[in-house]
């Protein structure tokens, strides 16, 4: 069953997604392609969960480590890179 | 309350914080609030995985941690605003790598003959190698540390369908026992890397925002793979919204130049560069400088058009200082924004915002093509493609049917370019020869600078 | 594969199929294609649900089906379209009942003492219960066979306190051991249905459509706790779409009265009729049906507010009569509808749209109002405090601050209503006696009807 | 582990919900208040699986026969007077 659950969730957000994304306006559309850029870092976590359990295989510890730097770099870097683009939105008089 | 449970709870928090942050994208007012959001949501998310029971040792949590937010700042740091699409590129293809790390670490710790863990698995691989080589050619492609040309060699239609035909087959016998099949699942890393390579390289420079987000697409898609092996909804959830993302922003793009997204992607686009009916040219109007201020100096109401020739040029300062000097003279200054003017979608956008132009100033093609006809000068710079008549008239242009800015009904034009030169589409523009066209030769930049000098000097006088 | 995984699996499909049928709601284009998704979701849902290994008979099924949907057809054939809120509020009451009964069945069959499980029961039965009889007096007032005036009797406050601490205390009680209080269980039902009528009865007519709304969401959560009852998810999917729906349609209501959620539904709304400055009242101007008929047929552009009054007297479609000959005689007509005017929100539309008027000439206030200096001639029918213009000067008058259509700023306005008498907010309006107002006194239909013969003589003559 | 997945399938609904009823404009709001309404008899599912499982026991019977009849009059009620209403917003012309 738990996999049922999980397309069922996979299947809202796909629609929610469609939903929220289809009403940015094309203004901010290089903001909002950095901004899924960031969060598609998410598989972060699973790097986190993949490197925390790890102690002594030396093979699996690099690949984990790497999965964490790489994924982190893809986090911090997308949402750095938002907020730099969207601090220069301004209106006039602003 | 068991920890699990615990985690689930938060997660559930970090993904509406996810699907708020995207929502408040949806304006310029609510759009920082919304990524501090979202970074909030992520934050969480971290800190709670931290807690699970799963993790027992930090160093190298703590090292990779270190390592890529250290990379990750220096990037956003460095990355000029006119350096968006490559960056995001770049972006793009460690966090596709660093998926396919967690996969292949979950297949080496725990292997498991379930196919609802290796099926994901192996797409997880295929897309996320795809991601990792594909966007590293699209960042070089971008950057101009590769030929922005298609790069095509004999033979590369077969290679192509031998590697893809490859990947199919060893994923059958990959998944017929994946427990004993690590070699294959070796191969199949190595394969799905070259195949992202062959994909990416044929495709012109020019065509890399499209591949940008359709990569966009992919890192969801392997975020959300991801998600159904380690049994992460959040990982789901995420994807599904970034997956989603990915493919508006790609049809969006393929709608507003008039091609199908497999064009983009597998076509290679052969512009048909037929000046027809040669024998009848025109000669085009080429004003100077001097003359253009005296027109732009009685006008009262202009609009600008810039196009990828502007953020070429980096003219996005000295188009503020003219469009300033305008508005002190007393005309109305509007921004036209064509949805694929520039390197990638709303680009044209990021780079006037960065001018300090403020973001009410700057209007879609719908909303400006009817006004045009009350607009005394259209001054169109580093644009060319998306002001060509032919694409409402001609039917046998290739662009014929994409969406336009009218320009050509304004009462008098300027075009702002180095040459005679087609655009990306390789069209002739009929534009240039018409009536009220004047041509003002040179790069936009130095143009610009002239017209702002006029200004001043004739405010002085 | 597991039958109980492929049901699932269609349930995924049901709901986006729900949730693409209310998107498609968004447009009159798009609407009905989008009720006949959501039907399809339905049928889906219902048909698999019935291979599910927990079906082992049909014969009560097929009895229960038959009824209900036989009564269900009757229902909807017979409603008119000014009887919707009152039909509404009937299903709504019908729906709640049934889902009450589910969780009693599911507790009289499975009794058990876990709290994920009881505590949904608890609140099932409680919110199902307040949405049965709330929902039957909402009709009973709509229909005018109770009394529509608010109904309170001394010492009632208590009274509601009691009930509401008793089911408190009675639910604390149940579910320390759900398993052994069956006669606690039922007297939480039977204090459920008398806290539904003590929660409406105090409320007055012209409210209800606000305590419908705020029950629609109510039965959304009913349907949401089922859901983690019996552990299904479409009816909590579809119970977050209904209980969202809810709560976006009171919230718009009581923004569009300038009311308060608590205001309506606890307040009582106290109108304090003080005709301030009694002295100098001027004297409203009344006109006849042929002189309003001289004005009219000069007029080129012309608004026609339709309100309450109009759906009482039935009049839409003399309305759209008038509208038709007034449009022959060269008039642009436009119907400007205030969000809270009519019966429920949406209700003049569905009335208007009823008599055939096109849904492009129904216009939003907040579209008209900037254009209202323009307009010849507003016509007013069986409107009042939605067009008083105290909300936007005094301070002092309760409506003060709801916003209105700004009839008073076309060049005439014909107020089309029996009396002086005021509107349901009990306010005096100023608008009767401004130089440009003229009042047509009657009933709206028949001065509607008056107008139209006039029309029609001056165009046989 | 199965609450907390329709925990995360609540949310994602509630959002879901309200990016959704949001964009209805007031023109549809009397026939989306119907729509909601049809749907919202979506416990009939609940009420068919309690009737199906009964054989014997009178009470439980009635209690679920009951259920099945409401919600079914709920939802049949709802959609066809939610398309009666449709049915009659036209444009011009059409
Ligand atoms: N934005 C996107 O997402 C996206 C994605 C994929 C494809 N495209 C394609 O890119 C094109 C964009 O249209 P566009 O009108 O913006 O550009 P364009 O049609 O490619 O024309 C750009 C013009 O800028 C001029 N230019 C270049 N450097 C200049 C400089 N330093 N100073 C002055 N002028 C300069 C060039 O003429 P000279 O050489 O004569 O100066 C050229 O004609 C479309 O065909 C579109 O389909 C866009
Ligand atoms: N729509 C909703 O969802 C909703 C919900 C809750 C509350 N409300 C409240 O209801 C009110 C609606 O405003 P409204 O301007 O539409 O209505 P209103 O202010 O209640 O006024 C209706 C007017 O219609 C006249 N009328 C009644 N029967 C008539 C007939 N047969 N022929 C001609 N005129 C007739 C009445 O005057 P005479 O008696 O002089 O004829 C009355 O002044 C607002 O106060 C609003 O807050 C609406």
């Amino acid at each position: 069953m738990d996999f049922i659950y999980l397309l069922f969730i996979l299947a809202l957000s796909v629609f929610l997604g469609f939903v929220i994304i289809s009403r940015v306006p094309p203004l901010l559309h290089t903001p909002l392609m950095s901004e899924a850029n960031a969060i598609s870092g998410i598989t972060l976590i699973g790097a986190l969960i993949a490197a925390g359990s790890e102690t002594d295989h030396t093979f699996t510890v690099i690949l984990a480590t790497a999965a964490v730097a790489f994924t982190t770099y893809n986090v911090v870097g997308g949402y750095f890179i938002t907020e730099k683009m969207l601090k220069m939105f301004k209106k006039k008089g602003q | 309350m068991d920890i699990a449970i615990f985690i689930n709870f938060i997660y559930i928090i970090s993904c509406v914080l996810f699907a708020f942050g995207l929502k408040m994208l949806g304006s310029p007012v609510t759009a920082r609030k919304g990524n501090i959001l979202s970074m909030s949501g992520m934050l969480l998310a971290v800190v709670v995985t931290l807690l699970s029971r799963e993790v027992i040792s930090f160093q190298w949590v703590a090292l990779g941690v270190v390592m890529g937010g250290a990379a990750g700042l220096f990037t956003a740091t460095r990355a000029k605003m006119t350096q968006m699409p490559e960056t995001i590129a770049l972006l793009h293809g460690f966090g596709g790598l660093g998926s396919m790390l967690v996969d292949w670490h979950a297949y080496h710790v725990h292997p498991t003959n379930s196919l609802i863990v290796s099926i994901p698995i192996y797409l997880s691989i295929f897309i996320g190698g795809v991601t990792f080589t594909g966007s590293c050619i699209a960042w070089g492609k971008l950057s101009e540390r590769l030929p922005g040309k298609s790069i095509k060699f004999p033979g590369m239609q077969f290679v192509n369908i031998a590697v893809l035909g490859a990947l199919l087959v060893l994923g059958f016998i990959f998944l017929s026992d994946p427990l004993h099949h690590y070699p294959i699942f070796l191969a199949i890393v190595v394969l799905s890397l070259i195949m992202g390579v062959l994909l990416v390289i044929p495709i012109g420079g020019a065509d890399m925002p499209v591949v940008i987000s359709v990569l966009n697409s992919y890192a969801g898609l392997v975020a959300c793979t991801t998600g159904f092996v380690i049994h992460n909804t959040v990982l789901i959830v995420v994807g599904a919204l970034v997956g989603a993302n990915g493919i508006i922003l790609s049809i969006i793009m393929c709608k507003a130049m008039n091609r199908s997204l497999a064009n983009v992607l597998f076509g290679g686009f052969a512009p048909t560069v037929k000046a027809k009916a040669a024998g009848e040219k025109k000669e085009a109007k080429s004003m100077s400088v001097e003359d253009a201020f005296l027109v732009l100096e009685a006008a009262k109401s202009v609009v600008i058009v810039p196009g990828y020739g502007l953020a070429v040029a980096q003219a996005q300062h000295a188009v503020r200082e003219l469009s300033e000097l305008l508005e002190k003279n007393g005309a109305e200054v509007r921004f036209a924004i064509h949805p694929v003017a520039g390197r990638m979608p709303g680009h044209m956008n990021v780079l006037l915002a960065e001018a300090n132009i403020s973001y009410d100033q700057l209007y879609e093609m719908d909303v400006i093509n009817p006004t045009m006809d009350t607009v005394d000068v259209a001054i169109v710079i580093g644009a060319n493609d998306v002001v060509n008549p032919a694409a409402r008239s001609d039917k046998s242009s290739p662009i014929y049917g994409m969406p336009i800015i009218d320009v050509d009904k304004a009462k008098t034009v300027f075009v702002l370019k180095r040459s005679m030169a087609t655009g990306f589409a390789g069209v002739e523009n009929e534009l240039f020869y018409n009536e009220n066209t004047a041509m003002i030769f040179g790069d936009a930049k130095q143009t610009l600078q002239s017209l702002v000098s006029e200004f001043k000097a004739s405010a002085a006088a």
